[in-house]
């Protein structure tokens, strides 16, 4: 998709870094992330489990847990978060930034009446009185594909299938009208089928709203396709970051194309071997000193392991990665 | 009734007419429902179907793993020339060497106040093997892992990362040299780059073994690399069995073809298109006569909330239990893009 | 009497350590201020009792007496009525004496009772002759003590043998009000009381207060009139404002049982030893955390018109002691004893001070049990577990009878040691059969003359009763053992001017 | 019905990882390192280390009079020595010394008592947990009626009956634990057995014993070990309740509640004496409560993690 | 409509039948310990000069020479009958007895309840702002006042504030609906001795309760939305933590009616716990049957509001 010409970037960081202690030192949860994200536009962020999605999530949205130590710049609408009070940037995040967490079973208080979660923000954001945000809603929740919204407002989550439930976030996500939505592995918990309803209806509140939206997914068929621009994390590092199709199709940090080359693709014959990436992750509370990919690269150089790739741009002028040996660009076939 | 067809004449397992059902709080749930199956030696069998549609509960029940106490089951369960159902419990301890089990969740499959020596020895231990022998197939069923065994033998579970967790699961298997492995989605917890790894072990194992698998997952990417042969759940019945080609290249039944549709796939070239599709999931607890999919079925007829479809052989081969089977190619399939 | 300065009407509570279990006149047991009797008395007024000199006094009864110790004569008041209004009359004590002697009553004092109830005679209304099958000059302080209370027989009658049913109807000074089991009494004054004005107050109660401390402090807050106890527990609290201290002058021993019939203590020696290795001062400290304490010299006290200094018991030499172990030791007979007691505070500091002194000499051993209070009894005078067995509270000893006989006669009840001496019983029975005082004391003579041969009990103190009190407490006449008597109580506006 | 008397501090999670819990629950299992532990809770843990140390070894304090035998005059004040630092007793005893001694009669109760219970409580919870039914339904028959009858009040007239003895309070006491134990590893064993490494054994051929010996037992460890400083707290409390209320351990024995009962009765006279045994079991008790605490935290953090 | 009641229905009866079965179990192990004691009422009627005979004979006539179960059974068919009897020595109707004392324990252990609910408010404030000043001190205060037992409470505060300061009395009571403000008066100080415990111990539950909850996945959403932390503690973090503050309340009141005991005799006030005490000590064999039956029937009830509570506080509980 192509910016339209009056798009701004309503979210960015710059040179976020988040720092943890631990019973082993200090973890370097994330180190040096930039990205901006434009009006309108959607952002995959993809990585494995521990690559600090969520970090990056909760540090920008300020719900990060205790002791964690962000520092770097991080703008939202053109504000700069960190130079808000607590509660002042909490209210501008909660009216500005619509959330849908991993796990629906958990992320709706079970004790109170989902049409009360759905409203509340608007009631404490937007001042609406209790008809108002009620009927908004309501509608929200229709909007959002549950049937008979006027009944299920005064329901419990528990009455709620996964994916309803996930549904009900999204609506309460919108009550303020955001302008950006975040969904961290809103569908990681549900079936395949539902799944892909869920991501078609994010992705069309996405067009409808005209928000911006971030895709936080460790299945890179998730984002494929729905979003804009990725980003891909490898342990608390930016190693990719670009136009979605750019990256698929032309991958040029060797992680990222070996995770694309380790998963079983449905145009595969059966026992395909699939290519493996051997090793682990890295120790956040160890770092290696150079690419932190380096100890599982094939083709990883001494320099590899001495200084860490600064990130470069590829033949798209946006698409950047930080690896000092990238995979050649193969020619544009469309 | 045959509903499936296997890939060889030795049939090692054959499942027969299983039905089971939970109670809970007074109220049955039928969690599986008249399945019928077979596997050969050497094969493997996938096992795909949404969350609940009775993948484990199938599993387990072949390996007589279920809960007695809140459990009924029914139907015939015959490995080579014994009926394990029919086993005394005695009978079935010695029948375990030959058919085993690894679970999903790695860690929680390993005691965690075992080490890693007795953990994998523990089968032989019950099967009262000596030590001597013990000794060498631990260590030969490590190397088959890709471990040494002095150099991970005294450490705990909690010291391996999940795909090793997965690795030592499989050596743990492996060490009372079994027939048969019921893998209950094994690689679901691991991550993409590890969960490589231990299919490709799985894989090679099966080959140099001629190990028969039931691979159970949700994940029909993965189904179809590991598996000879496709069986779809949908609510504790099969509603489509075949080999793999058949099931994904022409799925007859139009659950087959939602579950096809819906898996994310890694295609840079296409924008998806959202759809404002939206399911209604019937309760399992109150079934309703006649086809369980047909309140999803964009294909359903008056027949279908009549008759409970029965499996039939499609078109090309695989058996399918569908009132309006389809028959043409599976949209999409053709344009897959090539890395 | 000091009621110069009484006042009519009022309430007072009285604390007591423990509720009563029956209000059957024939069941009665410990003399001793808050103990039941005290509670029984309000309503039934005490027969006759032993007044503080030891002497026999009209109580609802004018007079009892005697000449020869033999026959006696019981001088009843006229014109005394029960409160239901039958008269308290001849008929009405010998029907009451009667029911105690019938063994289906069970009264503890029934073979006292039924060994003289075929010699009473009814001269008229208010006259009672008592012809005692042998002499017995303590006659009407045993009388006073263990079978005093007279209770409407009607009442009795109604209820039949079911102890519980029996209403509380007396012509005490009291009417009984209400009892909350184990909380309070309550009583209101009897109207138709035979010595008028009294009883002064309108209305008494006794509360049931379990805690030493609790009652203390209530008594020193206001909010009871009076408790028994002893100073050392009372500590700085007795100099509190508006509290004072009143000591009932009855003197009384402390003293342990050694077994006589089985153990160590049947040799002489180790009674002996025992007299000498403890010292009873220092005892009496440990036990009651006070000092001053006067050591008895025998049974009799100074106080006491009995009182003999020529035969006194052993007293505190270590080195004898010790000498008497070791050749105990050598004989093959070790001094290895069993202390049995109760397990109340005071008993726990005694016996465990015995154990302390005892085990720092050679060839000593001693092992303590402390038993339920309800179990002493039963464990030492039933069954006779034990080597010394220590009872709490003092017995009032100088009055002679009927404690002393109780203790030392061949088969006493309170006799747990089963001291048993032909002498003793002899002594004993001669000092009840005459009224003649110098025949008496030549008698008791004797007897503290065998004490001090025998040792049959181990006396280590004695000791007054003690009450702590409001001072708007007024019109203390204690009775038996220092039971109080009611119709003389009364409470003053301010602090009642000393008596 | 509800569970009646279950701790509320201790809730078992349907997802720990095991191992986790144990290498935390139990620090000296694998160092002697108390991860994460406040000042406090290092402390207490010392403390509870020194008073074992002292039960077991009192004998050997070198200075430290008996128990028994006078050290000075009657109720004498505190003074700055070994034997006087909590002064002497009604009848001369060095307090100091009565209540180290004292420790030793608590903890050899604290000991005996919960090996009772837990062995009791851990055989009946397992049985209870792994067939369920009729067992499961009789254990929390007997739990729930432990837990409503006033206990302190039956363990008295229980003591009553065979007299102030050791025996009985050891083993009444103990009693009464069972229940708290067998629903803990009632508990215990019903996650345990919803975890797939129970399912593996048997899988394996693993008997119903060898899987509840085995794989289950030692994993019920961390879990009972969170409930049992609280529960060794409770049992200091009520022994100190009955030797208070003179129905505790027999007199010539040092007890913190008999001392405390003794010191009662002087306390208008002599209220410093009466400091030093209360010192001693309020500090145990918050020393027991800190690590139970701590124990159940980690737990529960582990749980949470997971 | 019917359908709707059934579970209902079954899971009150179940209640009921576990509450039956506990009843009779504690009120058997009440007359067969009771048989047990040493001595007997007829010993404490008799006194000390009864002979052993006399003791055996009164015992025939009270009935205590039967065997346990069949004066178990006689009394379980005075029970059916309505007929709880009288106390044994005062012959005053047990029910009235046991009631009117029960309402003294009912009123201290309430009261005493109530004030321990300010460790809620407490615990919401410290749980939301862990690990600083206040908390750290609240919880070493509430750790210290858990380690001290009640009957050093009782004992330090009888002696602090009745007999040194005399503030309060030191025993005695007065009844509510006769005299409240002496009731008050003297309710003072037990409640105050049974609450200290009672405080802590829930506001130690709720800080727990309160810091388990704040972590919850929907309280991060609550947060990640900007809803204001008072607006989140009352609204999304209150609720869920109540059924385990509800549990130690049902624990609570069960502790201070075992408990109260040690309070009662100390401070003489006349509950049931002073009753048992003393019924314990004189025999009252059918007193120690009524309280213990009390007890027990009060622990079910508790137990079942309990579980009423949960079912009105957490949707998802459907009594079962
Ligand atoms: N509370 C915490 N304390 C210490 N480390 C933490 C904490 N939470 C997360 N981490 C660490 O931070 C890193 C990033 O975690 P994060 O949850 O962001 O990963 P993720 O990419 O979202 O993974 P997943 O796909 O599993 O959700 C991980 O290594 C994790 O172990
Ligand atoms: N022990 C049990 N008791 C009662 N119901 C059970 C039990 N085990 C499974 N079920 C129910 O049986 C149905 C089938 O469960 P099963 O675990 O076989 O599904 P599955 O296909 O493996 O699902 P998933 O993909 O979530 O693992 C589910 O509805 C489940 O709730
Ligand atoms: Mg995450
Ligand atoms: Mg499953």
């Amino acid at each position: 998709m192509d910016a339209t010409p009056a798009s701004h970037p309503i979210l960015s960081c710059k040179a976020m870094t988040c720092e943890m202690d631990s019973v082993s030192g200090p973890l370097q949860i994330l180190q040096d992330i930039n990205f901006s994200l434009d009006t309108r536009r959607a952002l995959g962020i993809v990585g494995e489990s521990g690559a600090g999605k969520s970090m990056l999530i909760k540090a920008i949205m300020g719900i990060a847990p205790r002791g964690l130590r962000t520092k770097g710049r991080i703008e939202l609408d053109g504000q700069d978060l960190s130079a808000l009070k607590p509660k002042q940037r909490a209210k501008l995040i909660g009216r500005k930034v619509g959330i849908v967490f991993q796990n629906p079973m958990s992320s709706l208080n079970p004790f109170v009446q989902i049409g009360r979660q759905i409203e509340e923000a608007g009631c404490i954001h937007l001042g609406m009185s209790k008809a108002e945000a009620r009927s908004r809603a309501i509608e929200l929740l229709s909007f959002v594909g549950l049937p008979d919204p006027e009944d299920c407002y005064n329901y419990y989550p528990h009455q709620f299938s996964g994916g309803m439930k996930q549904r009900i976030m999204i609506a309460a996500a919108l009550i303020c009208q955001p302008d950006l939505l975040i969904a961290d592995e809103a569908t990681t918990a549900l079936d395949v089928t539902v799944q892909k309803e869920v991501l078609d209806l994010l992705q069309t509140i996405q067009a409808q709203r005209q928000m911006s939206m971030i895709l936080v997914s460790h299945n890179l068929g998730v984002v494929a396709g729905r979003t804009d621009e990725i980003l891909v994390l490898y342990g608390g590092n930016v190693v990719e970051y670009g136009p979605t199709s750019e990256v698929f199709r032309n991958p040029r940090h060797r992680y990222t194309e070996a995770l694309l080359s380790a998963m079983p693709a449905m145009d595969q014959p059966a026992h395909t071997r699939l290519r493996t990436i051997p090793g682990q992750p890295p120790n956040l509370a160890n770092r290696p000193a150079g690419c932190p990919f380096a100890p599982r690269c094939p083709s990883a150089q001494a320099k590899c392991h001495e200084v860490m790739p600064a990130m470069s741009a590829g033949v798209h002028p946006s698409h950047r990665f930080a690896c000092h040996f990238p995979l050649a660009e193969i020619a544009h076939v469309q | 009734m045959s509903s499936d067809i296997a890939l060889n004449d030795e049939i090692i397992l054959e499942v027969r007419n299983l039905s089971v059902s939970f109670s809970r709080g007074g109220k049955e749930m039928k969690a599986v429902d008249d399945v019928s199956f077979s596997v050969a030696a050497g094969e493997t069998l996938g096992l795909v179907g949404e969350s609940g549609s009775g993948k484990t509960t199938i599993g387990r029940a072949i390996l007589r793993l279920l809960p007695d106490a809140n459990t009924k089951s029914e139907g015939a369960v015959r490995y080579k020339k014994t009926y394990l159902n029919t086993l005394s419990s005695t009978d079935m301890r010695h029948m375990r060497d030959r058919l085993q089990m690894i679970f999903q969740d790695p860690l929680s499959s390993f005691n965690p106040r075992r080490n890693v020596e007795d953990i994998v020895a523990e089968g032989l231990v019950i099967q009262g093997k000596p030590a001597s022998e013990r000794k060498s197939r631990v260590e030969a069923a490590l190397s088959a892992v890709g471990f040494d065994l002095a150099t991970v033998a005294g450490r705990k579970p909690h010291q391996f990362s999940g795909g090793q967790c997965q690795r030592i699961a499989i050596a743990r298997s492996l060490a009372v040299e079994p027939e048969l492995i019921v893998c209950d989605e094994p690689v679901a917890s691991l991550d993409v780059s590890v969960q490589a790894q231990v299919i490709n072990l799985l894989q090679d194992i099966r080959e140099n073994r001629n190990l028969a698998l039931i691979f159970i997952s949700h994940d029909l990417a993965v189904v179809k690399n590991v598996s000879d042969r496709v069986a779809v759940l949908y609510m504790g019945r099969i509603v489509e069995i075949g080999t793999g080609p058949q099931i994904y290249e022409r799925p007859a039944h139009p659950y087959t073809r939602t579950l096809l549709e819906a898996v994310p796939v890694v295609d840079a070239t296409r924008k998806i298109e959202p759809d404002g599709k939206r399911t209604v999931m019937p309760s399992r607890n109150r079934p309703q006569g006649g086809c369980a999919f047909r309140s999803r079925c964009p294909r359903a007829t008056q027949i279908c909330a009549e008759t409970v479809p029965a499996v039939t052989p499609a078109p090309r081969g695989q058996m399918v239990a569908c009132h309006h089977p389809h028959d043409e190619p599976a949209p999409g399939m053709a344009v897959r893009t090539q890395r | 009497q000091a009621d110069e300065q009484a006042v009519s009407g009022g309430e007072m509570t009285i604390i007591a350590g423990s509720d009563i279990k029956s209000w059957d006149p024939a069941i009665t047991s410990g003399t001793f201020p808050g103990g039941p009797m005290d509670q029984l008395d309000a309503v039934y007024g005490f027969l006759v009792y032993v007044d503080l000199e030891g002497k026999v006094q009209g109580g609802m009864a004018e007079s009892l007496t005697s000449d020869d110790a033999t026959v006696w004569t019981l001088k009843l008041r006229p014109d005394v009525k029960f409160t239901d209004g039958n008269p308290y009359d001849a008929e009405a004590v010998v029907y009451n004496w009667k029911r105690a002697a019938n063994p289906d009553t069970l009264a503890p004092a029934q073979p006292f009772v039924s060994s003289w109830i075929d010699g009473v005679k009814i001269i008229d209304p208010l006259t009672i002759e008592i012809t005692l099958p042998t002499p017995n000059r303590n006659f009407g302080s045993t009388l006073a003590q263990s079978s005093p209370f007279v209770a409407s027989p009607a009442a009795l009658e109604a209820a039949g043998t079911d102890k519980a049913a029996i209403k509380p109807v007396g012509a005490g000074a009291f009417l009984f009000e209400s009892w909350d089991q184990g909380i309070s009494l309550s009583f209101k004054r009897n109207p138709d009381y035979w010595d008028q004005p009294r009883p002064y107050l309108d209305t008494l109660k006794f509360a049931i207060i379990p805690e030493t401390n609790s009652r203390i402090s209530t008594v020193v807050q206001g909010g009871a009139q009076m408790m028994a106890g002893y100073p050392y527990q009372f500590g700085a609290n007795a100099e509190a404002p508006s509290v004072t201290t009143h000591e009932i002058p009855i003197p009384g021993l402390y003293r342990a049982y050694f077994n006589q019939v089985a153990g160590t203590f049947t040799d002489h020696r180790a009674r002996e030893a025992f007299y000498h290795a403890v010292d009873p001062a220092r005892l009496m400290q440990a036990y009651t955390q006070l000092e001053g304490y006067v050591t008895p010299t025998n049974y009799f006290t100074q106080a006491s018109p009995y009182y003999d200094p020529a035969d006194v018991l052993p007293t505190y030499d270590p080195a004898k002691a010790q000498e008497l172990f070791d050749a105990l030791a050598a004989d093959g007979k070790p001094f290895k004893i069993k202390l049995v007691s109760y397990s109340n505070s005071d008993l726990k500091r005694l016996t465990s001070y015995l154990q302390q002194v005892l085990t720092a000499y050679e060839n000593v051993e001693v092992e303590v049990e402390l038993v339920d209070q309800a179990m002493l009894k039963p464990q030492c005078q039933t069954q006779v577990n034990f080597d010394l067995c220590i009872d709490g509270g003092v017995l009032v000893a100088n009055g002679a009878e009927p404690i002393i006989s109780n203790m030392l006669k061949t088969g006493g009840v309170d006799n747990w040691g089963q001291y048993s001496s032909e002498a003793m019983d002899g002594f004993l029975n001669a000092a009840n059969a005459t009224m003649d005082q110098t025949e008496v004391k030549a008698a008791y003579a004797n007897v503290q003359k065998v004490v001090a041969e025998d040792l049959p009990l181990y006396i280590f103190g004695s000791e007054t009763r003690f009450l702590l009190l409001r001072d708007n407490t007024g019109g203390i006449v204690p009775s038996n053992g220092g039971i109080l008597q009611k119709q003389y109580l009364y409470v003053c506006e301010d602090a009642c001017a000393a008596e | 019905m509800t569970d009646i008397g279950n701790s509320p501090a201790f809730k078992p999670g349907p997802n720990a990882k095991l191992g986790d819990i144990v290498r935390h629950a139990m620090p000296w299992s694998s160092k002697m390192k108390l991860p994460g532990a406040t000042p406090f809770e290092f402390l207490a843990a010392i403390f509870l280390v020194l008073l074992v140390l002292v039960a077991l070894f009192v004998d050997f304090i070198p200075g430290l009079v008996s128990p028994k035998l006078p050290y000075g005059d009657f109720s004498q004040l505190p003074e700055w020595s070994l034997n006087g630092l909590f002064g002497t007793d009604d009848i001369g005893r060095s307090i100091f010394s009565r209540v180290l001694y004292g420790a030793r009669t608590s903890m050899m109760i604290v000991a005996v008592s919960t090996t009772i219970a837990l062995v009791s409580g851990l055989l009946l919870g397992m049985l209870a947990g792994y067939y369920r039914g009729i067992f499961e339904r009789a254990v929390d028959l007997f739990a729930n009626a432990l837990a409503a009858m006033p206990s302190t009040l039956v363990v008295l007239a229980f003591v009553a009956v065979t007299g102030p003895s050791v025996v009985t309070i050891i083993v009444v006491l103990g009693i009464f634990d069972i229940g708290t134990y067998a629903r803990v590893a009632k508990a215990g064993v019903i996650s345990q057995s919803n975890r797939d490494y129970v399912l593996a054994a048997r899988a394996m051929g693993a008997t119903d014993s060898r899987v509840l010996l085995k794989e289950i037992l030692p994993n019920l460890i961390p879990a009972l070990t969170a409930v049992m400083p609280t529960l060794m707290a409770g049992l200091i409390i009520t022994e100190g309740s009955l030797s208070f209320l003179g129905y505790g351990i027999p007199a010539p024995a040092p007890s913190w509640g008999g001392m405390i009962a003794s010191s009662t009765d002087l306390l208008s006279r002599f209220p410093v004496l009466i400091v030093g045994p209360i010192l001693a079991i309020v500090l145990t008790v918050y020393a027991f409560n800190t690590i139970g605490d701590y124990l159940a935290q980690r737990l529960n953090n582990r749980e949470r993690e997971s | 409509m019917l359908t709707n009641a059934m579970p209902y229905i079954r899971a009150i009866s179940t209640r009921l039948i576990t509450g039956i079965l506990v009843f009779l179990l504690v009120t058997f192990s009440a007359t067969a310990l009771s048989s047990l004691a040493p001595g007997s009422a007829a010993q404490l009627i008799l006194g000390d000069y009864a002979t052993p005979e006399q003791i055996a004979a009164l015992n025939t006539q009270y009935g205590y020479d039967l065997p346990v179960w069949q004066r178990y059974l006689s009394w379980l068919g005075d029970l059916l009958r309505g007929d709880l009897g009288v106390t044994l020595f005062s012959q005053q109707p047990i029910l009235g007895v046991v009631l009117e004392r029960a309402a003294v324990t009912f009123e201290i252990a309430f009261l005493a309840m109530a004030v321990s609910l300010i460790g809620i408010p407490v615990a919401m404030y410290t749980a939301s702002h862990p690990n600083k000043l206040t908390d750290k001190v609240m919880r070493s205060i509430s750790t210290v006042l858990l380690a001290v037992p009640t009957f050093v409470i009782v004992v330090l505060f009888s002696y602090l504030f009745a007999m040194v300061l005399r503030w309060f009395p030191a025993t005695g009571w007065a009844k509510l609906t006769e005299n409240p403000v002496a009731n008050l008066w003297y309710v003072a100080l037990p409640v105050l001795c049974l609450s200290l415990h009672q405080t802590a111990y829930l506001y130690r539950v709720a800080r727990n309760e309160f810091v388990t909850t704040l972590q919850e996945d929907y309280i991060a959403v609550a947060r990640a939305r900007g809803l204001p932390l008072s607006y989140i503690l009352f609204n999304h973090a209150l609720r869920p933590a109540m059924p385990q503050i509800l549990t130690v309340m049902g624990l609570s009141l069960t502790y201070m009616l075992a408990g109260s005991f040690v309070v009662e005799s100390y401070f003489a006030v006349p509950g049931i716990g002073w009753t048992i005490l003393s019924a314990v000590k004189s025999h009252d064999i059918p007193l120690v049957q009524a309280i213990l039956s009390l007890t027990v029937v009060i622990f079910v009830i508790v137990f079942m509001l309990v579980d009423l509570g949960y079912a009105l506080i957490d949707p998802r509980v459907k009594v079962s």
